[in-house]
C-alpha cells in the first residue's frame, strides 16, 4: 500500500466530486447556495460546524455496526448451511433471492410497524422508533441497515463456498487424509472470506444508499440526511468525509489481499 | 544465398505491470531467409511468445527494427500494416481459445478474405472448402460450430485459416503443445506438406526441442527475453556451446531405458546477465552469447574441435 | 444467446409475472372499469364510519388511498408505467454504457485521465442522493417556469440515464479488457482485422448474454431508485398539487401524474403510521416485480454457467 | 505380496442420464519398491484409476466394479473414517498442476506439516523443525525463508517441490505421482523427476507413475501399463515394452514423438502403425476396431499373455494370435 496511490486517487476523486456538486448549476443555471456556515434542514437552520462531525460519526457508527452485524450473520448462516444436505442448500438459495428482492424501503418501514405493533401489544418499546429530537438511537437503526447486506453477504459467501469446494487445492488436502470439517474449516472457510474482502466495495456503496433511506424514513438527523440540504458545500463536504477514510480502507485491503494471494486478480466484482 | 524475408535488429519489447517494467525481449536480432523455418527454443518467461507477437506487429516494440522483405514496418501505423498481415500469418498454442467460439467453421475460415476484402462471397465459400479439404478434414465440416471438433480438428481448422491466404510467412506459435502425442504427430506432419507446398517461409515456436528439430532448419534458443545461441540446427544440436542450451539438451527424457543407468551430471547454467548479450559467429553462422570469460571458452572448445 | 435460454423454468416464470403485470396493465381499460372514489363510508344507518384510506378489509381487495381510491387499479393502472420507465432507463443506460466502453477501452489512455474523476467518485456518493440533487432543482422549475409534462419527463429520465452510465462503463470496460486479451481476439487482430470490425464482430457479440444480465440488474435498480424518489417526492413526470383539509388544518398533498408505483408510496408517505398498507401494498408489488427480475437473472446465470450456481454440483 | 493389487476395476461416470465407462476392467499390481507407470493420452483413464485408489472420485463418478487391494485389504470396502487414515499416510498423491494445488492463502510451511499434524504424528511444537527439514529434503537451500512464503511467491516448480514435501510428510508407502512434471519446463522436469527417483530409491517407496510422455517412462519406470479408451492395450517391464512393443497402439505413440537422434521428415502416426505392424495382421488394433477421436473400442478384445509377464491386448480369438507371435 502506498500513500503516493491514495492521494493521487483522493485527488482524482475530488475532482469529480466538485464536478458532480455543480453539475445542478451547469444544468439549470447557476442558482446554488454555498453557504460555508449553515444548513437548512426541513425548514430549520443548523451550524455546519462542529455539529456536521457528530453527525458524520454516528451515521458512520450505524455504517459500521450494520456491517459487522452483516457479517456475523451472513458467515454463520453460511456455515450453518454448508452442513446442510443439497437439497436443503438449493432450498436455502431459493429463500435468499426471495429476500433479496425486498426493497431496502420495504424493510426499513415493515421494522418500524413490527416495533410499533410490538409495543402497543405489549408496551415494550425495543427502541425509539423514530428520533425527533437530538438523542440518538443505535439498536434499531442498526439492525434495519443490517438486514440486507446480511441477505447480499449471505448470498456471496454460499456462491463463494460452493466455488471453493471444488477447487483442485482442497481434492489435495483431502489426498492427505484431512477430515471433511477441519477441510471446510481451516481451507475453504478460510479463503472464502478472503475473497469475501473483494465485494466489500460493492457492498460498502449498496449500504450508503440503504443507509440514505434509513436515516430518511427514521427521521435520522445524520449526515445523509445532511446531503439532502441545499447547499452544495455541505453536499460536497459529507462526500469527502465518506471518502477519505473508505478509500484508505478499500487501498489496505487492496494491498493486503493482493500480498496475500499476489496470482489473484484484485478487483471489486 | 537466399533473400531475408524478415530481419529483425535489437528488437526490445517490454511490459508494464504495475509500475514495474519487465523485459519480455530484449536486444534480439536475426533474419529469416525465404523458405527456411527458423525454430525458436524457449522456456516459460523466455518471452517467445512476445517476440512473436511482436513480429506480428500485434504489439509495438519498444527498441529494434523488423523489416519485411526489405521494407520497415516497425514503426507503421495499423492502416498501413494491413496489405502485410495478408502475407504474416499466425497459428496459436490453444486450438480451444484461439478460434471464435460463436462461429461456423466457414466463417471463421472465411474471416481472413473478408477482414481483407477479397473475392466475391461465392469464391470464398469455394477456397474455404478448398482449404477445407487440404488439411484433411470432411466437406461437411463447413456448416459446422467449433464446438463439435476435437484439438487436433481445431488446429487443422486454424491453419487452414491461416492458409486461405496463401501467406508467405507463417508464425506458428507453439502448435502442437497442447495436443495429445498422436495427435501432435499427425499436425506436424500436416504443418511440414503444407509448408513444402505453398514454399512457406516459417518462424516455428516452441518449447519442445524435439518437436523444433524435427520441424527446423535452423534453431534459436531464447532465455529471459535475450537470445543465447543460434545457428543450423545440426550445429546446435550436435554441439551446443552455451552451457543453457547444453543444459537444456540434457533435460529432455532419453527414450531408451537401456541407457539410464548413465548418469549425467547436471550442467551449471551462468546467471542471466543484465544486458542483452552480444552474439558471437562461431563458424558457419552459429552464434554464441559471449561474455569476454565465454568468449575464450569458445575458443577453446573450438580449438579442441580442430584438434579431433 | 441462443434459445436454450428459455429452458430455464426460473426464466420462464419471471417473465410470466412481469408480461400479465403488464398485460393487465395495458388492457386495463377493456378488463377494468375504475370505480368509484369511496371518500367515506357509511354503515346500514347510513351514518359516517371513515374516511379514506381505508384497509384492504373495509374496501377489497388492497383498500383505497387518501382520496377514495381503489388502490387494486391505481396499481394495475401504474404497471405500464412504472415497468416500461425502469425497463427503458436501464435499455438506455446499458446501450449508452456499452457504446461508450467501446472508445473507452479503444482510447483508454487518452480518454482515462478525463472520466475516471468522475468514475471513482460516484463510488462514495449513493445513486438516490446524486438522483436527488440533480432532479430536485427540477421540480421547482415546474412550478415556476410552468414546464409541460413531457419535457419534465424527458429531462428525468435523460438525468437517471446518466447517472447510471459511469459505474456501468467501468464494468464494461473490465470486461472488454478481460475479452481482448483473449487469443481469439488476438488472433482476428493478427489478420489485419480494423479495430471496429473486431468490436462489432467479436466482443461486443461475446458480451452479449452479460449486457442482457447487467440490463436485468439496472432495472432492478432504477425501480430501487424510484422508489427512494418517490419517498423524496420526486415523481416522474413531475407532480400535482392539492390542498386537502379544512381551514384550520390545511397543507399541500404531491401526487404523480403518471400513477407510477413510486407516485403513490410517495404520496401517501404520510400515513406510515396510521394506514400503513397504502405504502406497503405498492411496496409489495416492487419486490414482486424485483423478485422475477431475480428469478430472470438467475435463469439466466444458470444458462451462462450451469455447475456453479444454487448448490448444486 | 503386492502392495497394491487392483483387480477388475469399472469406473463409471453419471453424466446427465448417461452412465460412461471411464475405466473398464483394469487389473495390475504394484511392488513394494518398484515405480508402475501408467500411460496413455487424455481420456485413457489414467488419472480416474489413481483417483478411484485414492477414493477421490468426483462426485458423478463411481467404482462400479472390482476391487483394491492395498497389503491384502480392499480399500473400496473402508468406512470413510479408515480411507482418511490411510490417505496421506499410507498413500499419498502428487498431483498435476501445482498452480492450483496450493491453497493461496497459507504459508508454505504451514500448509505441508497439515498431515502430519491432523494425523499427530509430529507433535505440534517439533512440527515447524519437521517443516524445515521437508523442505531442505525436497531440494530448497533456503527452507527458513519458504516456510513463511505464500505460493503466490513461488515459482512453478517451486510448488512442486513444496506439493512433494507434502505428499512425502507422513512417510508414504505408497505415492501417486498424476503427470506430476506436465506442466513445468524440461529442466524443472528433470529435477523434480530426479528429486522423486532418488527419494523412492532411498526409502524404498513403491510408486504410481502416470503419465503421457515415453521420455518420462523410459528413464524412470519399472513396468509399464500402456492405456487407451479406458483399457489397458499392453503391459510389460520396461525394457521389453521398449525392445519389443506389439500393440500397434504403443508402437504408434512411441513412434510419433519426432526423434533428436533418429530425425525422420515425417512422422509415423498412429493409424500408419496400425497398418504397418507385422504381428496383428490386422487384429490387434485395426483402425476399424477403435476410434482415436472418440477414445474407444468397436469390437471385443481380450488382454493376452504373448510371453511372461508381457500382456497385449488382441481382438477377434486370441489362439491364432498367440500362435502368430509364437511362430515368429
Amino acid at each position: 500500500m502506498s500513500f503516493q496511490t491514495y492521494f493521487k486517487k483522493l485527488k482524482t476523486i475530488f475532482l469529480g466530486v466538485v464536478f458532480i456538486s455543480f453539475l445542478p448549476s451547469l444544468l439549470y443555471g447557476f442558482d446554488q447556495t454555498i453557504n460555508l456556515r449553515s444548513y437548512t434542514l426541513n425548514g430549520k437552520t443548523y451550524d455546519l460546524f462542529p455539529s456536521i462531525f457528530d453527525k458524520y460519526l454516528y451515521s458512520m457508527t450505524i455504517l459500521l455496526g450494520a456491517l459487522l452485524v452483516g457479517l456475523f450473520v451472513a458467515i454463520v448462516l453460511t456455515f450453518l448451511t454448508s452442513l446442510l444436505p443439497n437439497l436443503l442448500k438449493r432450498f436455502v438459495y431459493g429463500l435468499i433471492t426471495l429476500f433479496e428482492s425486498l426493497p431496502d424501503l420495504l424493510i426499513v418501514i415493515s421494522l418500524q410497524l413490527i416495533i410499533v405493533y410490538i409495543f402497543q401489544k405489549t408496551g415494550w418499546l425495543i427502541s425509539n422508533v423514530t428520533v425527533v429530537y437530538d438523542d440518538k438511537v443505535y439498536l434499531l437503526p442498526i439492525l434495519a441497515l443490517s438486514a440486507l447486506p446480511t441477505i447480499q453477504l449471505f448470498k456471496i459467501t454460499f456462491l463463494l463456498l460452493n466455488e471453493e469446494r471444488v477447487k483442485p487445492y482442497v481434492t489435495v488436502v483431502k489426498a492427505m487424509g484431512i477430515g471433511d470439517y477441519y477441510i471446510l474449516i481451516r481451507h475453504v472457510f478460510r479463503n472464502v472470506l478472503f475473497n469475501l474482502f473483494l465485494y466489500f466495495k460493492t457492498i460498502f456503496v449498496f449500504m450508503l444508499s440503504n443507509l440514505f433511506i434509513l436515516e430518511y424514513v427514521f427521521n435520522i438527523h445524520g449526515l445523509m440526511m445532511i446531503m439532502l440540504s441545499p447547499n452544495t458545500f455541505v453536499f460536497l463536504i459529507s462526500t469527502m468525509l465518506i471518502t477519505i477514510p473508505f478509500l484508505f480502507l478499500f487501498e489496505v485491503v487492496q494491498s493486503f489481499l493482493h500480498k496475500s494471494t499476489s496470482s489473484k486478480e484484485v478487483e471489486a466484482a | 544465398m537466399a533473400k531475408p524475408l524478415i530481419e529483425v535488429r535489437n528488437l526490445s519489447a517490454y511490459y508494464y505491470n504495475g509500475k514495474k517494467v519487465e523485459k519480455a525481449v530484449e536486444g534480439v536480432s536475426f533474419q529469416v531467409d525465404q523458405g527456411e523455418t527458423v525454430g525458436i527454443v524457449g522456456e516459460s518467461g523466455s518471452g517467445k511468445t512476445t517476440l512473436g507477437r511482436t513480429l506480428m506487429r500485434l504489439l509495438k516494440p519498444d527498441y529494434g527494427e523488423i523489416k519485411y522483405s526489405g521494407t520497415e514496418i516497425t514503426h507503421m501505423k495499423e492502416q498501413q500494416l494491413r496489405p502485410y498481415k495478408k502475407e504474416l500469418q499466425m497459428i496459436f498454442q490453444n486450438p480451444y481459445e484461439s478460434l471464435s467460439p460463436r462461429m461456423k467453421v466457414g466463417e471463421i475460415i472465411e474471416e481472413p478474405l473478408v477482414i481483407q476484402k477479397m473475392f466475391s462471397k461465392k469464391e470464398r465459400t469455394e477456397k474455404a472448402f478448398e482449404m477445407i479439404e487440404k488439411v484433411g478434414l470432411p466437406r461437411s465440416s463447413y456448416g459446422k460450430t467449433i464446438h463439435e471438433f476435437s484439438g487436433g480438428q481445431r488446429q487443422r481448422i486454424a491453419i487452414a485459416r491461416a492458409l486461405i491466404m496463401k501467406p508467405k510467412l507463417i508464425i506458428a506459435d507453439e502448435p502442437v503443445s497442447a495436443l495429445d502425442v498422436s495427435v501432435q504427430a499427425q499436425i506436424l506432419n500436416l504443418l511440414k506438406d503444407l509448408q513444402r507446398e505453398y514454399s512457406l517461409t516459417m518462424i516455428f515456436i516452441s518449447h519442445d526441442l524435439s518437436v523444433v528439430h524435427h520441424m527446423s532448419d535452423r534453431v534459436a534458443v531464447l532465455r529471459h527475453g535475450h537470445l543465447l545461441e543460434m545457428g543450423e540446427k545440426k550445429e546446435i544440436y550436435q554441439n551446443p556451446l552455451h552451457p543453457y542450451t547444453r543444459s537444456l539438451l540434457a533435460s529432455i527424457p532419453r527414450t531408451d531405458p537401456n541407457l539410464r543407468h548413465i548418469k549425467q551430471e547436471p550442467i551449471e547454467v551462468p546467471p542471466q546477465s543484465p544486458h542483452p548479450p552480444q552474439l558471437i559467429d562461431v563458424e558457419n553462422g552459429h552464434y554464441v552469447a559471449a561474455d569476454v570469460i565465454e568468449i575464450k571458452n569458445f575458443e577453446v572448445s573450438e580449438r579442441k574441435r580442430l584438434e579431433v | 444467446m441462443n434459445w436454450k435460454l428459455f429452458k430455464q423454468p426460473q426464466l420462464l416464470i419471471g417473465m410470466l409475472i412481469i408480461l400479465t403485470l403488464l398485460f393487465l396493465s395495458f388492457g386495463f381499460q377493456s378488463f377494468f372499469t375504475m370505480p368509484e372514489e369511496v371518500k367515506y363510508l357509511y354503515d346500514e344507518d347510513g351514518s359516517m364510519i371513515g374516511v379514506a384510506p381505508f384497509t384492504p378489509t373495509e374496501v377489497p381487495p388492497f383498500g383505497t388511498d387518501k382520496f377514495g381510491r381503489s388502490l387494486f387499479h391505481l396499481i394495475l393502472k401504474g404497471a405500464k408505467y412504472t415497468i416500461l420507465i425502469a425497463f427503458g432507463i436501464a435499455i438506455l443506460r446499458v446501450a449508452a454504457a456499452g457504446i461508450l466502453a467501446v472508445f473507452y477501452h479503444h482510447y483508454y489512455n487518452k480518454l482515462r485521465t478525463v472520466l475516471e474523476d468522475i468514475i471513482e467518485s460516484t463510488l462514495f456518493i449513493p445513486s438516490s442522493i446524486l438522483a436527488f440533487i440533480l432532479l430536485a432543482p427540477l421540480t421547482v422549475h415546474q412550478v415556476q417556469q410552468d414546464r409541460g409534462f413531457t419535457e419534465i419527463l424527458t429531462i428525468q429520465c435523460i438525468l437517471l440515464v446518466l447517472i447510471g452510465i459511469p459505474q456501468l462503463l467501468s464494468t464494461f470496460t473490465k470486461d472488454m479488457a478481460k475479452i481482448a486479451e483473449k487469443e481469439y481476439i488476438i488472433s482476428i487482430q493478427s489478420l489485419g482485422a480494423k479495430p471496429f470490425y473486431v468490436y462489432w464482430k467479436h466482443i461486443l457479440p461475446e458480451m452479449a448474454s452479460r449486457f442482457v444480465l447487467v440490463t436485468a440488474q439496472q432495472i432492478i435498480q432504477v425501480l430501487i431508485l424510484l422508489a427512494h424518489l418517490g419517498v423524496l417526492l420526486i415523481f416522474l413526470g413531475g407532480r400535482s398539487t392539492f390542498t386537502v383539509g379544512d381551514i384550520f388544518n390545511e397543507h399541500e398533498v404531491f401526487t404523480t401524474k403518471t400513477g407510477e408505483w413510486a407516485g403513490l408510496i410517495g404520496h401517501n408517505f404520510q400515513e406510515i403510521m396510521l394506514k400503513p398498507h397504502t405504502l406497503l401494498i405498492p411496496l409489495a408489488f416492487f419486490s414482486l416485480t424485483i423478485f422475477s427480475l431475480n428469478l430472470v437473472i438467475n435463469g439466466i446465470q444458470n444458462h451462462i454457467q450451469p455447475t456453479s450456481r444454487g448448490g448444486r454440483k | 505380496m503386492e502392495l497394491l493389487d487392483v483387480r477388475n476395476l469399472r469406473v463409471t461416470f453419471q453424466s446427465g442420464k448417461e452412465e460412461m465407462e471411464a475405466v473398464q476392467d483394469i487389473s495390475f499390481t504394484v511392488k513394494k519398491g518398484e515405480t508402475v507407470a501408467l500411460i496413455g493420452e487424455s481420456g485413457s483413464g489414467k488419472s480416474v484409476t489413481s483417483l478411484a485408489i485414492m477414493g477421490l472420485l468426483p462426485e458423478n463418478g463411481r467404482v462400479k466394479d472390482g476391487s483394491i487391494l492395498f497389503k491384502g485389504g480392499d480399500l473400496l470396502q473402508r468406512s470413510k473414517k479408515e480411507m482418511q487414515q490411510i490417505r496421506g499416510k499410507e498413500i499419498s498423491m502428487i498431483f498435476q498442476d501445482a498452480m492450483v494445488s496450493l491453497n493461496p492463502s497459507m504459508k508454505i510451511g504451514k500448509q505441508i506439516t497439515e498431515g502430519l499434524k491432523y494425523h499427530k504424528i509430529t507433535e505440534r511444537r517439533n512440527l515447524k523443525q519437521e517443516a524445515l527439514r521437508l523442505l531442505s529434503v525436497v531440494g530448497f537451500t533456503n527452507p527458513s525463508t519458504v516456510y513463511h512464503q505464500y505460493p503466490g511467491q513461488l515459482s512453478g516448480g517451486m510448488k512442486q517441490r513444496a506439493l512433494i514435501a507434502m505428499a512425502i510428510s507422513c512417510e508414504p508407502e505408497l505415492l501417486i505421482a498424476d503427470e506430476p512434471t506436465t506442466a513445468l519446463d524440461v529442466t524443472i522436469q528433470k529435477q523434480i523427476l530426479e528429486l522423486m527417483n532418488e527419494y523412492k530409491i532411498k526409502t524404498e517407496t513403491s510408486m504410481l507413475l502416470i503419465t503421457h510422455d515415453f521420455g518420462v517412462v523410459s528413464e524412470y519406470a519399472d513396468r509399464v501399463l500402456v492405456m487407451f479408451g479406458g483399457k489397458i492395450v499392453e503391459a510389460a517391464d520396461v525394457f521389453t515394452i521398449f525392445n519389443r512393443p506389439i500393440h500397434s497402439y504403443t508402437r504408434g505413440l512411441m513412434n510419433s514423438i519426432p526423434r533428436i537422434e533418429s530425425p525422420q521428415d515425417y512422422l509415423t502416426t498412429i493409424r500408419d502403425s496400425a497398418v504397418e505392424n507385422p504381428f496383428y495382421k490386422g487384429r490387434a488394433f485395426a483402425p476399424e476396431t477403435y476410434s482415436l477421436e472418440l477414445k474407444t473400442y468397436y469390437s471385443e478384445s481380450e488382454l493376452v499373455e504373448v510371453e511372461p509377464g508381457h500382456y497385449v491386448r488382441f481382438f477377434t480369438e486370441k489362439e491364432g494370435v498367440t500362435q502368430t507371435w509364437q511362430n515368429l
